[in-house]
């Protein structure tokens, strides 16, 4: 038994967190942030080329052909420097057409995802509320019509992994007759969202396999738990390193033994999280009974306690935390992102008791 | 004990029911004046009849009334019932007119409290500075007396409806080689003059409920100073107690849990409404709890207040009992509103309340806010612990106020 | 409107303390809770000559004539001083026969209970869970027979009043026929409990009015949370007093923020009880609409409130708060009786929402 | 990552499995054993081979295996199946053993290590000391060296076993000159002899867990001290952090977790199944979280120490965490246990368990002493602040250790 990270893993987010750091520092983040599109061209053609893009596509179709754990790893990176761009829906509608997509379709999509030219996105929130696929209400058919209300990828996707009546998927390109998107008012500029109306707009549906919706569903709690560990840790960096800098009383407030408890027990809302979203990550490939359960035990847990982190770390930067132009507050929308996207806590919680047959 | 009204306060309730049929909205040609001016008339009429501003002296255009909790409370009431304008609810009169009462002269009680009370003019507080927020002592706005007149440089922030007000009161290191706390005073600006710059400070909701204030060579007369030189730590602290019993008011909570109830009446988890979810329904219930001990502690409190005896801890817990029971009720919240906790915090300003799933959300933004406003929540626990239960003081504070 | 207790309510106060505090200080308490009994006649007697044993049994019968505030205000009192013996479950049986009993009967039995010749009691658990008065199966009628839980009283109990089905009470004497108590383990040893046995066992059945359980019963809840108020004051001060004379690393412990944060925290626990029992008190007489519910909320509330407190307590004592020695436990177990007697926070939550309509 | 037992594995159990067979239960005549013998007999078997004791020297007494955290799983797995001796798992074995391993001389390697772990002797800690819980260094008992031994004098709290121990090691100021940390050396003890007086500390529950044990003339020989005079507090450190590991260990929560749920399908709410109130369902769940990442922590962690790297931050708050967790968990269970909730703790003992309400109120109170055993929590806080995060040093900390 080995329960760490390959050495090849460990490069990997050195490798992207270097260009995150380089290409997208805080202040090119605040700009993407406070910028109309939330998109930056330049860092996606980096990631790309570093082959992030497609690092879940199979080897045969110009991806790395790599597992979820190798992916979450990346996640947790993006979560951590708040990478701004549609990289989650993209990795999930990647997934969603190695899972479902015939070979042709496969052909026909993966390589440009794969090479970042086109941008994958998923639209799965049914319109009236409900992200588990039996929500799902929109008539699956070679021609679909009706709302969605949070896809991904804001004004960026150029196609769609959507969710349809019987659990089914199907593939939609943006440019398609009959698709009309609209902005939505979203916390997180980072990760902009649109609410999708299809209008007889054609569709390719994926396999007949509830699988498929499945395994979109738990990677997807996967990317999202993966990300708000890194999100946490980096939250707590930084009320560290405010509280190493900052005086009050003639003394640096990490001298006051309150704070030092809070900034305690932050780190322990935010380091047991590591463990369980690896394992949540590598259960996808490798243990298929827990792999359903453990995704909902992660996302419900570790978005929770990044939530929880970053109440904590606008606290601990005292009224400056609370304004938009201290970091904090992009971090902070990402958490309510990370909470709210796939369904909050308590029902990945509910699920979680019925899976065990509580 | 008694909550029950006697027969007198109903006389006195029907005369006050008869005063506000009489007089509000303003009859005749009064009928189409815009908002402001008929409050203003409105006021000045409801204070010859001694229902507003009751503790303040009538030559400051109080109603000088003795203290009546009781009959405070069916004023309210009754004005609530009617929406007629109550007491101008600002920061002039509910910190600055206290303090000038209790330490200013005669010449600026009588210029300053009464334009402030009827809503004349407005105030805006100058106390934080970017270095110093809990910790008031360090602040390096200085002032500078030259011919008669101080000239202020420095910078302020936090400082809500700087870019309205009229005025400022607010403290500035005047004795620069005294002691930390020694050398400060308490100063009332004019905001109306060359050199003061106010800079909107945008909120993680995306408002800008405070302001930046720069102050460049500013002047104020030599007697606008509140309390002697180097005294305006203290005459800051009369103000402070004023700010934690006005923020703690036990009635926000009782209405902020209202609507957290009407929200899980309205939304749905797993099909059903929330309110019939057992998870919602004791989660509501614990809360619940927390907020009707706060509503009696705030009877207690009124109680003892009105009674002029001291209601002890309490006096020192409310606010940050008060700011806990807004954090979870804006957690809760959070998980009602599902799948719209991905939107953004909509037109929620500070204190106004919407029950729609984005004022929501920026309730729960506030409700971080608001434990920083006024002195932090560990400030407020040290309060308790040192003053209210009688431990050490801290090393740390200890030094800063040079013991 | 005067929210305060009334000068005769504050002196009340103060007698109880301070024949509290002479007759039965913690040296004198830890004989009591050590003892087989828990009784301390001398002290039961003392209670007596004060007139605290009749506080609500009406002047014509003997007794003080006074209302659940004045009761609720004396067991505040006791439960600051953890004061042993059988005075909550007397004080309940009082006031079911005051409700419920004929002229008759109140003849016969309250100015006996009022005097403290005789020891009243509860008998209002059924055996097979549950304290609401829908819940009780004994049948009803001049003779008896069934099992209950937990009575109060321990074996000093002359009489009790019995919860039957139909939401009736009956008045059962201790040394009646076929009467059998059992000494129950329980975690407080300051209010011992039986389980009681009944066969063919006369009893004399008070008004067929379910109002009078209801009242039993809420006014139970509110000297549960009356106590649990004062217990809860209590345990604070000894924790504070204790952070100033501890000695650690060369200082007081009561130095440390963290401490004096935690201690912060249990304050913040306690004193905002005051106000919600002395409501809940309140309200059994003066405000028929929201006695019971408020009596819940109180009853929920502030024995949670008490537990909290109790853990803290301990651990504000370091390992000494963990031994028999230390004080703390005695009150430690005062709040597990106060947090479970009538049914815990939980039941109570429950019908808080039910009559709120929720 | 890698979780996967391989086929190398495989014949590994297929080996440790037919041992088993052939020595568990005892065969023929050794069959009737009394268990203590027959499990020090087992265990000699055991440990030739390499079964247990595999980070031990084989001349103290252990196989000296090279470290495979595999190895070890499968052994645990394969003798838990058939309820074979494991380790003794003694305060000696668990922190004695390792520091004697680190710091001992050779002689005491030899006298001490193989009879601890065969069980054959026992031992005792006495570190705390009535007026020092948490802050060692400000211990009082006394070692004076006389003749050529040690004469110690004094009073030792929290000592668990020291009615039955054989031997104690022990802190105790031999150097009353030097500064406090500096002055105390890690002596060890023959428990049977006149001077040494055990009492048993009867704990809240009812069982007397701990013992005080006075000190009164008792002597040990020059030699029997560990590391050099005044070095001890260095000494006992290394012991600490085995504490730390041992009592915080993954499987413990989630044994008591398990145990939580079978409850919460045993006991009912409402006329149900506690199992179905959607309360309990969800704060089961809110624990399991947590319960799962303590587990995977616990995983991350005995992978990295089998690589002999440093697992960083995690290694400081297994122990506070799991605390958390037991805090949690205990609580749970009274809401679950509802009426008998009134009962006293019941046949708890330390470490045991029992699905009994009674055991649940043992538990509840055992939830709040682990939590002080070994450090009370807020020390742990501080190191997780001061050595995982970097923030400051305590003033008062420093004060005591000299700075």
């Amino acid at each position: 038994m080995n329960f760490d990270l390959t050495e090849e893993q460990q490069m990997l987010q050195e490798t992207v967190g270097q260009l995150l750091a380089n290409e997208c520092p805080v202040t090119r983040l605040r700009e993407v942030f406070d910028s109309d599109t939330g998109f930056d061209e330049a860092l996606w053609k980096s990631m790309a080329e570093l082959g992030i893009l497609g690092l879940n596509v199979p080897e045969d179709f110009g991806g790395a052909g790599l597992e979820t754990l190798d992916l979450a790893v990346v996640a947790e990176t993006m979560g951590y420097h708040a990478a701004p761009g549609p990289f989650l829906g993209h990795a999930l509608a990647i997934e969603a057409i190695v899972r479902g997509g015939s070979d042709a379709q496969k052909q026909k999509w993966l390589p440009a995802l794969a090479s970042g030219e086109r941008v994958g996105a998923v639209s799965i929130a049914d319109a009236e509320g409900g992200w588990a696929s039996n929500q799902w209400k929109i008539e699956s058919g070679e021609s679909i019509s009706g709302e969605q209300a949070f896809a991904t990828g804001g004004h960026q996707a150029d196609l769609y992994v959507v969710g349809l009546a019987g659990s089914r998927l199907g593939v939609v390109e943006a440019e398609a007759s009959g698709v009309s998107r609209e902005r939505v008012d979203g916390a997180d500029l980072t990760r902009r969202l649109v609410a999708l109306q299809f209008n007889q707009t054609p569709c390719e549906l994926l396999a007949d396999d509830p699988e498929v919706a499945r395994r979109l569903h738990d990677v997807g709690c996967v990317l999202l738990a993966a990300d708000a560990f890194g999100g946490s840790a980096r939250l707590l960096e930084m009320s560290v390193e405010y509280a190493k800098t900052r005086e009050q009383f003639g003394v640096k407030i990490g001298h006051f033994q309150a704070l030092k408890h809070q900034l305690s027990s932050m780190a322990l809302d935010v380091e047991p999280g590591r463990g369980l979203y690896w394992y949540a990550a590598y259960a996808q490939d490798h243990v298929k009974d827990e792999s359903e359960r453990i995704a909902a035990v992660a996302k419900a847990h570790i978005t929770d306690r990044y939530m929880d982190v970053a109440r904590n770390a606008v606290e601990a930067h005292g009224g400056i935390g609370f304004t938009w132009e201290c970091d904090v507050q992009i971090w902070f929308k990402r958490a309510m992102f990370d909470r709210a996207f796939l369904g909050h806590p308590g029902e990945h919680r509910r699920r979680q008791a019925e899976m065990a047959g509580w | 004990m008694d909550l029950n009204y006697g027969t007198e306060m109903e006389d006195f309730r029907q005369e006050v029911a008869q005063f506000l049929d009489e007089n509000w909205p303003l009859k005749g040609e009064e009928k189409d004046w815009p908002f402001e001016k008929a409050a203003a008339v409105f006021r000045e009429r409801a204070i010859e009849r001694g229902y507003l501003y009751r503790s303040i002296p009538k030559q400051y255009g109080g109603s000088e009334q003795p203290p009546d909790v009781l009959k405070g409370q069916v004023i309210r009431e009754e004005f609530g019932k009617r929406w007629a304008p109550l007491e101008a609810r600002g920061i002039g009169t509910m910190m600055l007119v206290p303090t000038l009462l209790e330490r200013g002269t005669e010449w600026q009680k009588e210029k300053f409290v009464r334009p402030t009370i009827t809503g004349e003019i407005t105030w805006c507080q100058g106390y934080s500075e970017p270095g110093s927020g809990s910790d008031l002592a360090s602040l390096k706005t200085r002032g500078e007396l030259i011919d008669g007149e101080w000239m202020i440089n420095g910078q302020k922030i936090w400082t809500s409806g700087a870019h309205l007000a009229d005025y400022m009161f607010c403290l500035v290191r005047t004795e620069p080689d005294a002691q930390k706390h020694a050398g400060i005073s308490y100063l009332l600006i004019d905001m109306k003059q060359p050199g003061i710059d106010v800079r909107p400070l945008r909120m993680m909701t995306g408002s800008a409920d405070f302001n930046e204030v720069f102050l460049n060579d500013v002047r104020t007369p030599e007697d606008w100073i509140v309390g002697k030189r180097g005294e305006g730590w203290l005459v800051s602290r009369t103000t402070l107690k004023y700010e934690r019993n006005s923020i703690g008011a036990a009635q926000q909570t009782g209405a902020s849990f209202a609507g957290l109830v009407k929200l899980a009446k309205e939304t749905k988890i797993a099909g059903r409404p929330a309110i019939e979810d057992e998870t919602i329904r004791e989660r509501l219930a614990v809360l619940e709890g927390y907020v009707k001990a706060h509503q009696y502690s705030g009877y207690r409190q009124l109680t003892k207040d009105s009674k002029r005896e001291d209601a002890g801890i309490i006096n020192m817990m409310m606010k940050l009992f008060s700011t806990e029971i807004g954090h979870q009720t804006a957690k809760l919240s959070m998980d009602l509103i599902g799948d719209e906790g991905l939107l953004s915090a909509g037109g929620a300003e500070l204190g106004q309340r919407s029950s729609s799933a984005q004022g929501w959300i920026g309730q729960y933004m506030y409700s971080l806010g608001i434990a920083i406003a006024g002195g932090t929540a560990n400030i407020q626990r040290n309060v308790i612990a040192e003053r209210g239960l009688g431990l050490p003081r801290d090393a740390a504070a200890d030094r800063s106020s040079g013991k």
